[in-house]
């Protein structure tokens, strides 16, 4: 056994770090006993909303633009919100769900019972959005989200318990495929890349749905666990199957990027390249630099689309208000958020002065919502609780520095695009 | 077939320059270091950062990458390891995977949680032709680059008079102790070394692939891999359980992606049953 | 002092036994017998083999070669507790307690898995309160183990190893670093369990506690077994004098 | 009988005393629904599975010195049992949960050979085991959902908040019941002396391969039992969720934190990191993983002991201002101390 005298001790750091500790647990309860205090009692004249996000983790990133647009929308109205023809002061509580489900659950519980919110908004991802609604459901109380396009959340929590703004992932490929069926020549061969989880799976399936309309063949279908590191294997894949027209990937903008990096290492060079409805974060065009010309992704939102509210003249000027306030553009995530709180301001704003927040009423005025200009589109929902709207625009990136444009629809579409795309 | 072979020993260069450090850390000291992914991920975010902020040339932002992640090293076996590594392995464990979340959140707060990389414009062609395989040159000087840090730490660990300190604590802490070696120096100074080839194998990577603090676990559990198939303690064996593991993950992942994960650990439990030590590792030894 | 006499069924019969690690033999066909009730001693320079040896027979290595029989069975490859359970137990060259556990704890251990025919004849408990009274750390049975003086710690080894009820006993280094006192305790103890009727294998650096205790000393060095006899004839060897005891054994006695 | 000599008398007495203690421990917080509101009870049920499942780890990686780094792959495995049990086939939930104790303990049976190994290789296997068979059960048609395109099961909740609190209580009363049982059986002995030095213990009769075998069983079996019982209580079984790292993580963090090889650990770690938790959570958003992964480095490296370590180390420095009497522990006990090795 290892001498003792030999390990440098240093009792005076020690009863040092000690003393530090000590120190900071203290003022950590200090801090935190008054707020928690605090936390309790919810002031008449306030709304009080509740969300959680993965702030933690892999969704670091993203729950961060989902926090802003919460925090946007509130500057937005000088941290008001009209119900029942009254102004209130809003009150938000975000905690951190770290993208699991069991733990969503259990804050979407302390929200309602502990905190008494009076709306919950929705977290970011599927298991934790359906983990919320169970929870949400219980208490036979309503939610709007936006972070879980899966067809699960209808088909669980459709209508009565979740209300989703973000159209169904199956059409998030209609845009992109369109574009590309309709070009000469006409692409006749896909190389599909799908990451193993139901909502990955949903827009595969989309994607192939398409491919049979527009008598594409799918040619080879790469399955990926979610937790895959290493791309090179499935560009290789790829390769094998002999010159693609297109290759498309369902992933988020890391898999995109990899997939990018692979393929072009090797040299694999489709003629289009569908990165995903994940293209326009700014980690992806900061990453690929150069090898963003020609790629093509879906999105649900961008800044140049010809959407309006009342507090904003275009989403543009939503677009560059959000950058002067954060330091970068607003993506599709940041639009969806801010229209969560302003979702429930729209349908709170005739609500009854003596129970605003019941929920049953809440669910007719959600249900029975329809309108016609927000930053996010027209919002109206189906019987399944989910927004009216299919297709997701294409966009392509293009020029040097590359910027996106909108390629398809032809009604929204900036740019004739890009085929075949230059080689990597 | 010939192709996965070719990908796999290539991506294999760089998970063994990972694992040297684990290894040598692993034989020396006596822990497994659960911060040691963190520590290659720091590596390879430092070396962005200097590239990109300050505009350093690459090769530089690589040395400063890797001897900037062996002081966090030093520094962690200095303030922390040092304290507990006499205790039960156990302890150390559960302490370096707190620091190894200590390191990725400062991480995270300073840099951000993005994935980063670093891209180069070496004027090489792009690639060549190996056979039918298209062997990116990029890949090529990486591989490269990595057995000469292998060599290095070779010549380092096995011709100077810190490398002679190092394996003395290794083989017999006791006599090390007793012929005048400084125990607590040359545990920060291995720390620092192992620190260092992470940090390297990181401030390469970066250049193949995006880095971002949430990836150190997979680094982790992959020198794990790379060392349980190369024999514990070995740096030849990390070399070769490095390239070994590199075919496999790559194999696996190409012929069966979605159950490559089980198929590589499956591979490791076989090794755990039946050769624990390893491809090169010498049996498990015993006390007294 | 009793001579060994000639018993047909040794306890212990070692047969050209061997132990290479890598390519280092350190062990290189060496053989001895120890009968029922004797003491050999064993002794051989630094890095003989000797610590090797009982390694083997007490099942903690495997053997490469040859065969190590235990009243009749063979015991090559069997488990450390398996051998025990035989009755045939070990020390440790340096004090080997289980840390923060009482004196009684520790010799408690082996009188909870002492084998099932023993357990029939008397309680674990029982079994303990003997080990420790023979050994006379009765007064001291809620110490925790390693506060105690070494010779106590030598004691309670020796307790411990008793309560697993041996037929032999194989003592590495028992007497190091212990002071005269100490030392004429422990042979003292040595000395009663031999007439218990325990074997006992005696590896010591002392060699006058040796010479005094064994009825047969095995000289061992490099691995080979260079001589046997009776203790003053070993001591008279010229190969023994030469490669372990030097002049100095031959000139004292 | 002041408070010191009566925690005094606890720890070292007979086992009885202990059993005691946790019947009235169990009993007062039996009357927490009296008082809770949906969420406390909710939480209050978090804690009981997380004090569980660390208890569970704590027999084997505490007690026996083998640190299990997979864990989690026993609550997993028991969570798929009861979800594919009960929606697939409609079994009660009794049922399921003995199936996930045994199928649990039936997958660490197969760790046999890897025990003779030393315990780093062993706890490389454990993780190496989690993660296969989190590939495996995300990908079996069988264990994927009841159509092709799921990944994971929804369970209808089959009984109310308070019926779950019980449940967990009840289960929580058994497994550390169950533990305080076998620490001081002769399982015990054998654990502690494995722990301590483990080629001593074979040497002087211990079979330790055996014991550990048994003890990992045992440690196996309960996280299963938990985890079937656990699904209902979420609602949603998918690989993401219930084979998480962190679960694994959290069962050797609570035990450190309280003190590994000690049966009070798991409990004042698991209560102790809960109330950590909850105030980080609520109050420090961005910051809590920093402040979590800050106080397992600060307690490994000032108190590697853990909480029950500086408890009893005052404890023991109260008796001794006291009486200055050497310790009269009853004998025949394997001692409860935390493991301090010099």
């Amino acid at each position: 056994m290892l001498d003792r005298a030999a390990i440098p001790r240093r009792p005076s750091r020690r009863a040092v770090l000690k003393g530090g500790v000590l120190g900071a647990g203290a003022l950590a309860v200090g801090v935190a006993l008054p707020r928690i205090a605090g936390a309790a009692g919810g002031a008449d004249g306030v709304v009080h909303i509740g969300a959680s996000l993965p702030l933690t983790g892999p969704y670091e990133k993203v729950s961060r633009i989902c926090k802003d647009a919460f925090d946007f929308w509130t500057r937005t109205y000088d941290g008001k919100m009209v119900v029942a023809g009254r102004e209130r002061a809003v009150k938000w509580t975000i905690y951190d769900d770290e993208n699991n489900a069991s733990r969503a659950a259990q804050l979407t519980e302390k929200l309602i019972s502990d905190d008494k919110v009076d709306l919950v908004v929705g977290t970011y991802g599927t298991d934790t959005v359906l983990a919320q609604g169970a929870i949400v459901r219980k208490h036979g109380r309503v939610f709007v989200q936006a972070g879980a396009s899966s067809i699960r959340v209808d088909e669980e929590l459709g209508g009565h318990t979740a209300f989703t703004a973000n159209g169904r992932v199956g059409t998030y490929c209609a845009g992109a495929m369109d574009f590309l069926a309709s070009r000469t020549p006409k692409p006749k061969k896909l190389g599909l890349v799908i990451m193993d989880d139901p909502v990955y799976h949903e827009i595969g399936q989309g994607v192939k749905d398409k491919c049979k309309q527009h008598g594409i063949d799918v040619v080879t279908e790469v399955v990926l666990p979610m937790n895959v590191q290493d791309l090179r294997p499935t560009a290789l894949k790829l390769r094998g199957a002999g010159q693609l027209d297109i290759v498309y990937n369902t992933g988020w903008d890391v898999i995109c990027i990899k997939l990018a990096e692979e393929m072009s290492a090797i040299g694999v060079n489709p003629k289009a390249f569908v990165g995903g409805h994940l293209t326009t974060s700014p980690v992806v065009k900061e990453t690929l630099g150069s090898k963003m010309q020609g790629i093509i992704g879906s999105t649900v939102w961008l800044p140049q689309f010809k959407y309006r509210d009342d507090k904003y003249a275009s989403a543009q000027e939503f677009a560059e208000k959000f950058k002067a306030t954060y330091g970068y553009l607003p993506t599709y995530q940041a639009a969806f958020s801010y229209i969560l709180p302003y979702i429930y301001q729209q349908a709170l704003r005739e609500a009854d002065p003596q129970d605003p927040f019941n929920p049953k009423t809440l669910r007719d005025r959600l249900s029975r919502l329809d309108l016609k200009d927000t930053i996010w589109g027209p919002v109206s929902f189906d019987e399944r609780g989910r927004i009216r709207r299919d297709a997701a625009p294409a966009v392509q990136w293009t020029g040097d520095p590359a910027a996106a444009v909108i390629v398809a629809p032809a009604d929204m579409a900036e740019s004739a695009g890009v085929y075949p795309k230059p080689a990597w | 077939m010939e192709d996965v072979l070719v990908y796999g020993l290539l991506r294999g260069g760089i998970y063994a320059l990972a694992a040297f450090g684990f290894s040598l850390v692993l034989g020396v000291i006596g822990i497994v270091n659960f911060a040691h992914g963190a520590l290659v991920v720091f590596g390879g975010l430092l070396t962005q950062y200097l590239a990109v902020k300050f505009g350093v040339p690459y090769a530089a932002a690589m040395i400063g990458g890797a001897l900037g992640t062996g002081l966090l090293g030093a520094v962690i076996q200095r303030l922390f390891v040092a304290r507990t590594f006499t205790l039960e392995p156990l302890m150390v464990l559960v302490q370096t995977f707190g620091i190894a979340t200590v390191v990725t959140e400062l991480g995270t707060l300073g840099w951000g949680s993005e994935e980063r990389m670093l891209r180069l414009k070496t004027g090489l062609p792009p690639g060549f032709m190996l056979g039918d395989t298209f062997v990116p040159s990029f890949d090529l000087v990486v591989f490269a680059v990595s057995l000469v840090s292998a060599a290095v730490l070779f010549v380092v660990l096995g011709r100077t008079e810190f490398g002679r300190a190092i394996r003395a604590c290794r083989d017999n802490r006791e006599s090390a102790q007793l012929s005048g070696i400084n125990l607590g120096r040359t545990f920060e100074k291995t720390m620092f070394l192992s620190g260092t080839w992470a940090g390297l194998a990181g401030a390469m990577f970066v250049t193949l692939s995006p880095v971002a603090p949430y990836m150190h676990f997979s680094w982790t559990v992959d020198s794990f891999l790379v060392i349980t198939i190369g024999g514990l303690g070995s740096m030849l064996g990390a070399l070769v359980g490095g390239l070994v593991f590199g075919v496999l993950s790559f194999g696996a992942s190409f012929y069966a992606p979605t159950i490559a994960p089980a198929i590589t650990f499956g591979v490791l439990l076989v090794f755990l049953v039946f050769r624990p030590q390893g491809l090169l590792g010498a049996g498990p030894a015993i006390r007294k | 002092m009793a001579t060994a006499s000639p018993l047909p069924a040794p306890l212990l019969r070692v047969e050209n036994l061997s132990k290479v690690f890598g390519g280092v033999t350190a062990l290189n066909g060496v053989g001895f017998d120890v009968h029922p009730g004797e003491v050999v001693g064993l002794i051989g320079p630094n890095g003989a083999g000797k610590t090797t040896l009982f390694n083997v027979i007490s099942g903690l290595l495997p053997p490469s070669g040859g065969t190590i029989a235990f009243c009749g069975r063979s015991i090559g490859g069997l488990r450390p507790d398996e051998i025990c359970a035989l009755g045939a137990v070990r020390t440790f060259q340096s004090a080997s307690l289980l840390s923060g556990m009482t004196v009684w704890d520790n010799v408690h251990v082996a009188s909870l898995f002492r084998p099932a025919e023993r357990a029939r004849v008397e309680s674990a408990a029982a079994c303990t309160r003997r080990a420790l009274a023979f050994c006379g750390l009765e007064d001291c049975r809620d110490e925790i183990a390693e506060t105690l003086s070494i010779g106590d710690q030598k004691r309670v080894e020796i307790a411990r190893a008793m309560a697993t009820g041996p037929k032999l006993l194989m003592t590495d280094e028992i007497l190091a670093g212990l002071n005269a006192a100490d030392s004429e305790g422990i042979l003292h103890m040595l000395q009663g369990l031999k007439r218990e009727g325990i074997s006992i294998i005696f590896v010591e650096h002392d060699v006058r506690s040796v010479m005094r205790l064994s009825d047969r000393v095995v000289v061992i060095a490099q691995g080979r077994k260079l001589a046997e006899g009776e203790p003053d004839a070993v001591a008279r060897m010229p190969e023994v004098i030469s490669v372990y005891l030097g002049g100095r054994y031959a000139q004292g006695v | 009988m002041n408070f010191v000599s009566m925690a005094y008398a606890i720890r070292t007495g007979p086992v009885r005393n202990q059993l005691l203690c946790l019947a009235v421990f169990l009993l007062v917080v039996a009357l927490c629904p009296l008082v809770m509101n949906d969420y406390w009870l909710r939480l209050m049920v978090f804690v009981f599975v997380n004090i569980g499942l660390a208890s569970s780890w704590n027999l084997i990686g505490g007690f026996g010195g083998y640190a299990s780094f997979g864990h989690g792959v026993f609550f997993g495995v028991g969570a798929f049992a009861g979800a594919v049990g009960m929606v697939r086939f409609g079994l009660p939930l009794p049922a399921v949960m003995v199936i996930g104790g045994a199928l649990s303990a039936a997958l660490a049976a197969l760790f046999v050979p890897v025990f003779r190994q030393k315990g780093l290789y062993f706890a490389l296997s454990t993780l190496a085991v989690m993660l296969v068979f989190e590939t495996v059960l995300q990908r079996w048609t069988f264990t994927r959902g009841l159509r092709s395109y799921d990944l994971g099961w929804t369970l209808a909740p089959s009984l109310p908040l308070e019926g779950f609190f019980y449940l967990f209580l009840g289960l929580l009363g058994l497994i550390v019941g169950s533990i305080i049982v076998v620490v001081r059986s002769k399982i015990g002995y054998a654990l502690h002396a494995i722990r301590k030095d483990e080629v001593l213990a074979s040497s002087i009769g211990v079979r330790t391969t055996k014991y550990k075998a048994i003890t990992f069983m045992i440690s196996a079996a309960w996280p299963g039992v938990l985890g079937a019982a656990f699904a209902p209580f979420l609602a949603y079984v998918s690989v993401q969720s219930v084979f998480d790292v962190s679960i694994t993580l959290n069962m050797i963090l609570i035990t450190i934190f309280g003190g590994a090889g000690t049966v009070i650990g798991p409990i004042v770690g698991g209560i102790a990191l809960s109330i950590i938790d909850q105030i980080a959570w609520g109050n420090f958003l961005e910051y809590h993983r920093l402040i979590y992964g800050a106080l397992i480095v600060a307690i490994t490296t000032l108190h590697p002991g853990g909480l029950a370590s500086v408890f009893w180390g005052w404890v023991e420095r109260r008796r001794s201002a006291a009486k200055p009497v050497p310790r009269p522990s009853a004998p025949g006990h394997p001692p409860t101390s935390a493991p301090r090795r010099a």
